[in-house]
């Protein structure tokens, strides 16, 4: 994990080093991406992107076995133990923005929105083994037979869902597919017409010709997701920021890591275009560049 | 004598002009009237194209220039003799020179060995049983065999004897009548009439042998081929297995491998000795027959020296 | 000699196929089924082959093979560091495995008495260990490797968790190559008093050694295609440059098809149809070679 | 010769190992949870908020899944092995032998991808007409059965090879064609050979993880209907490995309980493999 | 001769008490004076305990009570009998009786096979070979053994014949010569001198059995021990080994399984009979020993009549 070459953000002289980066299976495309264009650069550097879900990713983090931990949410008090208890600190750099996306199958013609008390009732942990069909979520709906997947409960995605729509991470109902690998939701709504799914937009932007984005009435009308609405707040509750946190000691130590790390603020707009991800706000990305300018 | 590496068919002592036409035997058909058979002409072993034994009696199984081959390796070499009806016919020789083969060839039995091959004409009554229309099945039921190492099925005596008729669909009024005369047949139903249940591997070597026996006859064959039936048996098994031998033969015709030339002189009316001798160049030895008569003179006044070498012990 | 009662012959019956005969419907159909299993086997596999292929061709291009993964751009993304780093991990494996196994057949085979407690202990662990998941070896070796305080996802420890997989095989594969030897050939070099360590070295082995080049490539090309252990191992990672070392992080073939396989775009998944192309090519030629090794090895004795 | 010892003894150590490397953690499970509750719970949600160890879910998947493989890869694999080993010439055992042995070479990520992109959605869906969901446990199930056909085959073979000849020569002598000749004589002389055979392919199939864990679907549900999906104890491992804890934590340890039940089931069931196939070689 | 069963230790014909102890051999140890030798004392072969030709030589190996087991299997009961200084010893008697076992016990082979086991004494010039210290390999390096199916090692014949010296650490000024006197030794030389380098695979059979003979006469044994060594071979190839071993016989002390009676009579000066009786019950036989006397007396005038039923072909 030691860097050599010279530091700086230019670029002149290619880096070598390895970086091992592990955590949000949202944020790792994003990563990967940013990791693809640096590497064109700078032959030398490894680095490595794990998606073990934004928890997985902060135990690793917090043990030392990785140097950047992506993350789809705030890292929670309990991490912030174990990293204190290792000695690890870190900053939370912002990437990229997102809207957690719900999505049904293309052929599914009974729901386009879906309030945030039917999302609840759908998925809250009261609704296992009991709401079993559509019209116990709405009686409008056909009493047809539910197939819900999610996230694994090891993403950020899962926590970050479940505390804004049952009102507490991790309260979840446990009788759907869940799957750490996104492309499995993908598959199991596109099959089934009666299945339902949320993830990352950048999923559903990959798939949008298999699968339908369902708007969300969070009391205010429904509203679909897409950049501007997750940029500019009104996709609630469900537009939320990404993050990469790094660890500062391996920055100072590591030039490749701070190579990276720089690059990866500096050319944020085009990583999030090429991975189609919703990029920056000039604000935001203010914010990041003075941060990681504090870490030296 | 002096060159081992001679090719069988330049020896001297054995002339072999193209065999003379046999009737109904060459052809491969076996459309011939199926009541024809055959009797083997008086002609001197060794001017004839045909050795034959002396004094033949009508025979059951002639063949007719049979070569065997396992894949390319030829075997045994154009082997020409007849088996006589109700009779006791031995073949000898040293290991390798064929006999087993020849043998095996004699009830199809070599088909179940991939890559075998027999040429020439083995005809059972006249008809060709490598035929076209023939049916190997049927061959082997009609010409039982007896093999080397007793190999009763794993079930019980029972079972084995009844297995046969039962597998060849013999249409049988009482199971248990046919195998009590098979038994008694094989000189072994006082010995086991109170175990029938019980699984044959509890019996001894010899009584295996008997069993065996008992099993071919209960699918009643009209001919039997034994391949060195004795040789894993005690004295007195052995003794046994030579009695029934002989009463058998009131009933079949009896075809036996032996490599113990007393057992020949005992037990066979005719005997045939078969040698292998090593081609030029490396390993690969052929065996052919060289000498085929009335056991008497094949023990008293073998016809060629080899034969006299191998019954006086000088190889073997 | 017994005079010769030479009685006319019964009328005898054509030898021509009788009920019983091997044509008669029930054999026929028998022999319908039993043909009609082996064809199910072969036919699956040729589907497969094909369906893949038909997924897969218009990536079998050199960016397969000279490419590295791409996030971006999966149109020319490429396998590089899985092929490479299967090299790496397949070849640690071998290296492991082979001497050891080959060693332990050795003991087993040439030395210990079938009486010996020790012998009889290693015999049953090794019938043992042949059947025991090879995900459960993941998880050994993620243990050994955090025993041993080295990270997980490296050459070394894959290579460890391939090599115990695979090492029944290798011990039993060796021993049959062994057993194999004719014993004329032990004897013969015991009775003019060679030593067994000897005979073992000059005669044995040199004799076995088709016989032990079939079983380890065959077993090879099973731990070449296993994705569960590595995974356990956390192989299942981003890696966009070549393995150089037995600390190095690496991806194998096999998990870069499960990842692409877990990725929504039709791109990845032609690029792990095309992935998997090169898996079987590969699997299909050391199996080839190991037919070859094998039938040379029988035919010329 | 020290060596060869040391070797050998590798075997063991690795079993030592094994047993160390699962025991520990899944002792530190077995004093949070008690072993009845994980025996006999029948919910298996240890990774949500109210956790529940019931394993019986991820054993009735993997009931399910080995018993669907089971009833592909039985009757096809002992006919192939009977076309093999009684029927076939060498020349066309020496073909198909290891083409079918191929089988078993093929990676299990490419036969899950072959399940979830072809098996369930065209095979069965489109060609069958049955209603299968995107991930279930049939689909998993078939494409692990021809997975292990060669397994069954393979050892079948080497069981009925293993009837002495004479044993057939005698069946052929008294005129048994060669239908009757297997099937009652080769068949039941190597019948403790083919149960061994028949307990591998068990065995592989229990321990067989990436075909389920891309196949099977992700649920831990009590399965019911094979046309749903479900989650297997390998299937389990697998994809909690995907996602990480942290060592010492009971979600953790819960990995190695799960894999401690999976190595004791193979065991048993490989123990009396063991005993078939030894009471087998005892017979000739 | 009624009762085969009858346990070889009740056979009336051979009554064997309590073993007379013997000097030197059945302390298990091996630091006897190397130089000594044994002359074995001139007994009535029935009425002593150890069973012995008559007019005994020297004796180079003594067997005592000698029984060998396969596991739990005993093959061969309690022989007791002396191999003569630079004498062909045969070991004769029907199939399965020991003869290649006790054979296998004389330089130690049987070691290799799992589970043997050997009980009594094998005592080399008065050396227990089964003693503590003793090293097999040595045993076999003194004691050397020919096979009944030539068994030359997959490579050139020259280095077929330099193996035994190499591995044994022979001092060896030039190996060249070693091979040629070897080749020379077992009458080879001439037919392969201009093909050393070659596959010894490409040799016949005989000349193969030969190559093993010029094998174990290079590293210079005592004692060769040949187990059938002509039954895979056809005449000419037999009559030259037994010209070979007549011709060797004054250098080395040879013991020869046969199962050709004539071959032992041609070519032995002591003959040891063998037989197996089956045990009461089922098939295990355990083989013991008969009769040993000078072969000319075996084979005029038995002392047993199972040795004479055998001899004259009663069975085996
Ligand atoms: N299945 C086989 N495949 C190839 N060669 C064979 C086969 N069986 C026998 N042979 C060869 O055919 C030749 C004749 O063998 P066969 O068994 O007929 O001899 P035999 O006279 O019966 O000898 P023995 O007295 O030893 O039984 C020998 O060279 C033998 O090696
Ligand atoms: N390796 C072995 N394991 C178990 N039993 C054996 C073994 N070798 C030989 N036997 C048995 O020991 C007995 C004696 O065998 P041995 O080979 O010494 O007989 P033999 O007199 O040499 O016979 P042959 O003339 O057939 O060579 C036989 O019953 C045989 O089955
Ligand atoms: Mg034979
Ligand atoms: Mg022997
Ligand atoms: O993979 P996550 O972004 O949902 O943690």
């Amino acid at each position: 994990e030691s860097g050599s070459g010279s530091t700086g953000t230019d670029g002149a002289a290619a880096l070598s080093g390895s970086i091992a980066s592990d955590g949000s299976s949202t944020v790792g495309p994003l990563t990967s991406a940013a990791a693809e264009l640096f590497m064109t650069e700078n032959t030398g550097v490894q680095i490595t992107v794990g998606t073990s879900g934004t928890g997985g990713g902060f135990k690793k983090f917090c043990e030392g076995q990785t140097q950047l931990s992506n993350a789809s949410r705030p890292i929670k008090d309990e991490e912030k133990a174990a990293c204190a208890a290792n000695g690890i600190e870190y900053q939370e750099v912002i990437v990229a923005n997102d809207a957690l996306t719900v999505v049904v199958n293309k052929e599914n013609d009974f729901i386009t929105c879906l309030t945030t008390k039917e999302l609840a009732t759908l998925w809250g942990p009261e609704a296992t083994g009991k709401i079993t069909t559509w019209n116990q979520v709405n009686p409008a709906f056909p009493a047809e037979k539910i197939k819900l997947y999610g996230p694994g409960t090891d993403s950020g995605t899962f926590d970050y869902f479940t505390d804004e729509i049952s009102g507490e991470e991790g309260a979840s109902r446990t009788d759907f597919e869940p799957s750490e690998d996104d492309n499995v939701i993908v598959q199991g709504v596109s099959g089934d017409k009666n299945a339902l799914g949320y993830f990352g937009f950048t999923y559903f932007e990959e798939n949008a010709d298999k699968l339908k984005a369902v708007e969300i009435d969070n009391g205010a009308g429904c509203v679909a997701p897409s950049s501007d609405t997750a940029r500019d707040g009104s996709y609630a509750p469900l537009a939320r920021p990404l993050f990469v946190y790094v660890d500062k000691k391996a920055f100072t130590s590591n030039a490749a890591l701070k190579g990276f790390m720089n690059f990866f603020v500096e050319n944020e707009s085009t990583i999030a275009e090429a991975a189609q991800y919703i990029p920056l706000s000039d604000e935001q990305k203010k914010t990041a560049q003075d941060e990681l300018a504090a870490l030296g | 004598m002096n060159d081992p590496t001679a090719a069988p068919a330049s020896d001297p002592t054995v002339t072999r002009p193209p065999a003379t036409p046999q009737p109904d035997d060459t052809s491969g058909e076996s459309t011939v009237d199926t009541t024809s058979t055959i009797t083997i002409p008086r002609m001197d072993p060794i001017d004839a194209g045909r050795i034959t034994a002396s004094e033949a009696p009508r025979a059951v199984i002639t063949t007719t220039d049979v070569s065997c081959y396992y894949g390319s390796f030829r075997a045994v070499n154009e082997v020409t003799m007849d088996i006589g009806l109700h009779e006791i016919t031995a073949l000898i020789g040293p290991s390798g020179c064929g006999k087993s083969t020849v043998l095996r060839a004699l009830n199809r039995m070599n088909d179940l060995i991939p890559g075998t091959r027999v040429t020439g004409t083995i005809a059972y009554h006249g008809m060709d049983i490598y035929g076209k229309d023939v049916d190997p099945i049927e061959v082997r039921r009609r010409i039982g065999m007896v093999f080397q190492k007793p190999n009763p099925f794993p079930k019980s005596i029972y079972d084995n004897v009844a297995y046969g008729p039962k597998v060849t669909g013999m249409k049988v009024s009482n199971m248990d009548d046919v195998v009590e005369e098979s038994l008694r047949g094989a000189a072994l139903w006082d010995e086991v009439k109170d175990k029938l249940k019980q699984s044959a591997y509890g019996l001894s070597g010899g009584q295996q042998q008997r069993l065996c026996i008992a099993r071919t006859i209960a699918v009643k064959p009209e001919v039997i081929l034994m391949d060195e039936p004795c040789s894993a048996l005690d004295p007195i098994a052995t003794s046994r297995i030579e009695d029934l031998m002989m009463e058998l033969k009131e009933d079949y015709t009896i075809v036996i491998v032996t490599h113990n030339m007393q057992q020949a002189a005992r037990v066979a009316d005719r005997t045939a000795f078969f040698t292998a001798e090593a081609a030029e160049g490396h390993g690969d030895r052929t065996g052919h027959l060289v000498e085929f008569d009335e056991t008497t003179k094949i023990f008293s006044n073998p016809a060629d020296s080899r034969t006299e070498d191998y019954i006086s012990g000088r190889f073997g | 000699m017994a005079a010769i009662t030479a009685e006319p012959t019964a009328v005898t019956r054509p030898l021509t196929a009788a009920s019983h005969g091997e044509r008669n419907p029930q054999s026929l159909i028998f022999l319908i089924l039993l043909w009609a299993s082996l064809a199910f086997g072969i036919l699956v596999l040729v589907v497969l082959l094909v369906n893949t292929v038909l997924e897969g061709r218009s990536r079998i291009d050199a960016a397969l093979f000279t490419n590295y993964t791409s996030q971006i751009d999966p149109a020319t993304a490429g396998a590089r560091a899985a092929i490479l780093g299967t090299a790496w991990v397949i070849g640690t494996t071998a290296l492991l495995a082979i001497p050891i196994g080959v060693a332990a057949a050795a003991y087993l085979e040439e030395f210990a008495s079938k009486t010996s407690r020790f012998a009889r202990l290693v015999e049953l662990n090794v019938q043992n260990l042949a059947a025991v998941p090879a995900i459960i070896y993941g998880m050994l070796a993620a243990a050994a490797a955090v025993a041993v305080g080295i990270p997980r996802n490296t050459v070394i420890a894959g290579g460890l968790a391939l090599a115990l997989l695979i090492l029944p095989v290798v011990i039993v594969a060796t021993r049959e190559a062994l057993r194999a030897v004719p014993q004329e050939i032990r004897q013969g070099s015991l009775a003019l008093g060679a030593s067994p360590m000897q005979t073992l070295t000059r005669q044995t082995l040199p004799a076995a050694v088709p016989g032990i080049a079939t079983g380890t490539i065959l077993a090879l090309s099973r731990a070449m295609g296993e994705a569960a252990p590595l995974l356990l191992l956390g192989g299942l990672v981003f890696v966009k440059f070549d393995p150089n070392g037995l600390l190095s992080g690496f991806t194998t073939m096999p998990i870069q098809i499960f990842d692409w396989a877990g990725r929504s775009q039709v791109a990845f998944q032609e690029l792990a149809a095309a992935a998997s192309i090169l898996l079987l090519v590969l699997v299909i030629a050391m199996n080839g070679l190991a037919i070859i090794i094998r039938n040379k090895f029988t035919t010329g004795r | 010769m020290g060596f060869l010892v040391v070797a050998a003894g590798v075997s063991i150590l690795t079993t030592i190992g094994i047993v160390v490397s699962l025991l520990l953690p899944a002792i530190q499970f077995f004093r949070e949870v008690s072993i009845t509750e994980f025996l006999t719970g029948t919910s298996w949600t240890p990774r949500f908020q109210d956790p529940t160890f019931g394993v019986l879910p991820l054993i009735t998947g993997t009931m399910w899944t080995t018993a669907i493989a089971l009833s592909v890869s039985i009757p096809i694999g002992l006919g192939a092995a009977i076309y093999l080993s009684e029927y076939a010439s060498t020349r066309t055992r020496k073909f198909f032998k290891p083409t079918l042995e191929l089988l078993a070479g093929v990676p299990s990520v490419v036969y899950g991808l072959f399940a979830v992109t072809f098996v369930g959605p065209v095979v069965l869906k489109e060609w069958l007409g049955i209603e299968v969901a995107t991930f279930s446990v049939l689909a998993a199930g078939l494409v692990l059965g021809v997975m292990i056909i060669p397994t069954v085959a393979s050892l079948a073979e080497d069981a009925m090879s293993a009837v002495p000849r004479a044993l057939r020569e005698a069946s052929y002598g008294l005129g048994a064609n060669r239908m009757r000749t297997v099937l009652r004589v080769v068949f039941p002389a190597a019948v403790s050979g083919i149960a061994a055979a028949i307990v591998l392919g068990l065995s592989r199939a229990v321990g067989e993880t990436m075909i389920v864990a891309m196949a099977a679907g992700s649920q831990a549900k009590m399965v019911t209907d094979p046309l749903e999906g479900g989650q297997t104890m390998t299937g389990f491992i697998a994809s909690a490995a995907l996602g990480d804890s942290v060592q010492g934590s009971l979600q953790y340890n819960t990995l190695f309980a799960v894999g401690l039940t999976l190595f004791v089931l193979t065991l048993i069931i490989n123990i009396i493999s063991i005993r078939l196939v030894n009471r087998f070689r005892e017979i000739y």
